[in-house]
């Protein structure tokens, strides 16, 4: 078993128009820059994938990552938590314009429904949003004499995850608070692509400091000296 | 060959598990299925305690016995193997991430549904995971005798026992058979050559129904 | 002195937070809060994105954008800090483990309601984990200016613009004052010497409680 | 901040009359045994605590650790997914009596519960059990047209729980399959007490792999060699 791909391009081959898609990251760490700089490379090259749903925390900044897929027109619907950032114009122009829907979800109940979804849980209760605008038209319900909204899980077609070190099984390991989302969407995707900056033998990490264990991986790309999004802003890098 | 052993029903469910395939067998016989893997494949097994690609067990006197299997057997760790805890094991199982999960029975119904975690007498009841398992691996097989002890079907119409899980098993794997659930019907697909189909039915406790040609269950000797 | 800087506010803030707390603290403003620690007193700081016991910014040049807190800043870590995903981060929050968060607000209501991620205006909503951060820790705090820019009372009857939580604060660090929520009314604990009674009421939407003495708020001169 | 205690004593000295107690483990594999031989021994000095409400995996297996506890009648009531071992004599007969309360959970159940009470989630849905026996009088609701389980949370007093390495601060790692409902047991209770193999100072364990956060934990006690409930019941031990 042997699930590295040999080329970025590959790994994202399978994304169709108007597939769902979680992408890791909170701002720019953990986000998978160069899997969603190959997207927009097929985007440019063929006119697809288009009409995507993406699943992130945010909404990208500057003009590389997530806003640089936005800007290309490629994503329908964002469904995340803080669409703002020190440079958000593309999503922001997008949003004002009309021309990309929102499904705003608190971060913490964001992260919840994707861990639902990859553990079976369809559903389940919180105390977040409760008497707020983000609960309208959910079910309530009370337990132990206090009020709960009830949320669903989040799926996905494909989750595009960046790991630090990864086996060719899919066993992952990630780097500091770039672990995020990320070994989350990894559990909630049909098929969960990963690119690791160091890619090893089975055996070779520590199955006791194992995040995600491989069953939940299905392509692993190295990508050694990935690139940082906000190193790309500063340098007011665009992409492509 | 009047019925296969308890290894041979395993073995033969063995042959079903692709390579790669991340698959949960159940404590006791169905434990036996990692034996026969067939040569070139090499299925990654887990356990609900939590761990992912443990291998067999090490020579008596070397266990460590933070290392065993959901059957509290000490058992050993293939490169690639890793450990989490119970509510991630559990969300491997529930989450549809396992390829295969092969169980035992008391009774099996022709919808699919399971009985094997109660002989609803008396007793201490005790069901662990496989209510969970049930629910979860792409695959729910089951291998069984074809019959009880004393020789009443345990392939009902309906399970007469408690439930473990409803329309869950999709084939069966038995000392006589090789049968699928679909649509709510047992489906022969392959049965012991020196049985009759009408010998299989007599056994049987609903209705045998065909969908393609039947083949013959053949397996090796195994001591 | 007519108002507190918000230095101020933070330090006043910061007075009130134990040794050994576990503490959230929102992003922009609230964040000034950890520079005021007592001398003497260690309180371990949560970040949402998935750290625990981070501390200060490292030197300009010196940043790992790996290492950040939730407003994005680079951090640095302390001995006993710990890395975890989302859903763990949130398990703290939601799960009743932290000691204090405190946050920003625009408005606050006598029954503890906040409103701090909206201002109902047209363009980009964005809550982050604000929702979550007011259900779960023990104790929720606000820090704010007393008035808004324009002389507007913050601390209302109700709040007029959108929740972030019901009845969720129970202490309101302003400017001008110190104020806890007690069974649905603010309950003045400190406020300013140079300010009577009747000023501070006079800035404030809904009546103000006694409940014991009203000490002076005193604060150092801070840079 | 240092949540060490020194002795064992001293960590159970608060557990009082029927408290509910969460006990790591699964079988004998991260069972807290000297913390639990300590709670015994108060027992048998004091007479308390009794009528304890017990959460683990199992019933216990031969005369130590859990099953000594329920032998000298401090339990009232186990909730557990597997009250069967090699050796369940004395849960048997003391079931069987009447004289302890049974709760039996689907394991995975078990551990979400757990889980959900740690998290703040005060209940869930689940496909297990559905149709089953042990889903009776369970609020039953269909997601996407298949019916599922609501399941509450669970939550603790005190968590007894075995960890490999911990740091003053409560940071911990556990060992192999000894990890098992350990950590999740740490964030359910109010009050979490840890026996650990190895004490170490804050900033010893890598920040990527500590497995429990030490937020989740209110005291360290260190035991070094802790013995396996396997190892003992081979040697057919009786405690005390």
């Amino acid at each position: 078993m042997d699930k590295t791909i040999p080329t970025l391009a590959e790994a994202v081959a399978g994304i169709g128009d108007g597939a769902t898609v979680m992408i890791g990251g909170f701002g720019g760490s953990g986000a998978p820059i160069e899997l969603i700089h190959a997207l927009i490379d097929r985007h440019v090259a063929t006119g697809h994938p288009t009409g995507l749903t993406v699943i992130n925390n945010n909404a990208g900044n500057g003009h590389v990552g997530l806003a640089a897929l936005i800007e290309h027109g490629m994503v329908k619907k964002l469904i995340c938590s803080f669409p703002r950032s020190a440079d958000p114009v593309v999503f922001t122009e997008m949003y004002l314009a009309g021309k990309i829907e929102l499904e705003l979800v608190p971060q913490g109940t964001l992260a919840e429904r994707i861990r639902a979804g990859g553990a079976g849980i369809p559903a389940f209760y919180t105390p977040t949003a409760y008497g707020t605008d983000l609960s309208h038209g959910k079910k309530i319900e009370e337990f132990d004499g206090r009020p709960y909204v009830q949320e669903r899980w989040l799926k996905a077609d494909f989750a595009l995850i960046k790991a630090h070190v990864g086996d060719t099984h899919g066993n992952l390991t990630y780097r500091a608070a770039a672990r995020n989302f990320n070994p989350l969407m990894a559990t909630a995707a049909k098929q969960t692509i990963v690119q690791v900056s160091h890619l090893v033998p089975p055996g070779t990490i520590d199955p006791e400091t194992v995040i995600t264990p491989g069953i939940f991986v299905q392509s692993v790309v190295q990508v050694t000296n990935p690139q940082q999004e906000e190193v790309l802003n500063r340098a007011k890098a665009v992409y492509p | 060959m009047t019925k296969l052993s308890n290894a041979q029903i395993a073995w033969r469910a063995a042959q079903d598990i692709e390579d790669g395939a991340y698959v949960n067998l159940g404590i006791g016989f169905p434990e036996m299925v990692a034996q026969y893997q067939p040569p070139g494949r090499q299925a990654i097994f887990h356990t609900e305690n939590g761990i992912l690609d443990f291998g067999p067990s090490p020579a008596v006197g070397a266990e460590d016995w933070d290392l065993i299997n959901a059957g509290k057997k000490a058992v050993t760790l293939n490169p690639g193997a890793a450990f989490f805890h119970h509510a991630d094991s559990f969300a491997m199982v529930r989450g549809g991430h396992l390829d295969v999960a092969i169980l035992g029975a008391y009774q099996v119904a022709q919808n699919g549904d399971l009985a094997n975690w109660s002989v609803g007498a008396k007793g201490v009841p005790a069901v662990g995971g496989a209510m969970d398992l049930v629910h979860g691996a792409k695959r729910v097989a089951v291998i069984t005798e074809h019959v009880t002890k004393d020789g009443k079907p345990k392939l009902l119409a309906a399970c007469t026992l408690p439930l473990t899980g409803v329309a869950c098993v999709t084939r069966i794997y038995t000392s006589l058979a090789v049968i699928d659930i679909v649509d709510g019907h047992f489906v022969l697909r392959e049965k012991l050559a020196s049985l009759t189909f009408d010998d299989l039915q007599s056994q049987t406790g609903a209705p045998l129904h065909l969908d393609g040609p039947v083949q013959d269950l053949t397996v090796p000797e195994l001591s």
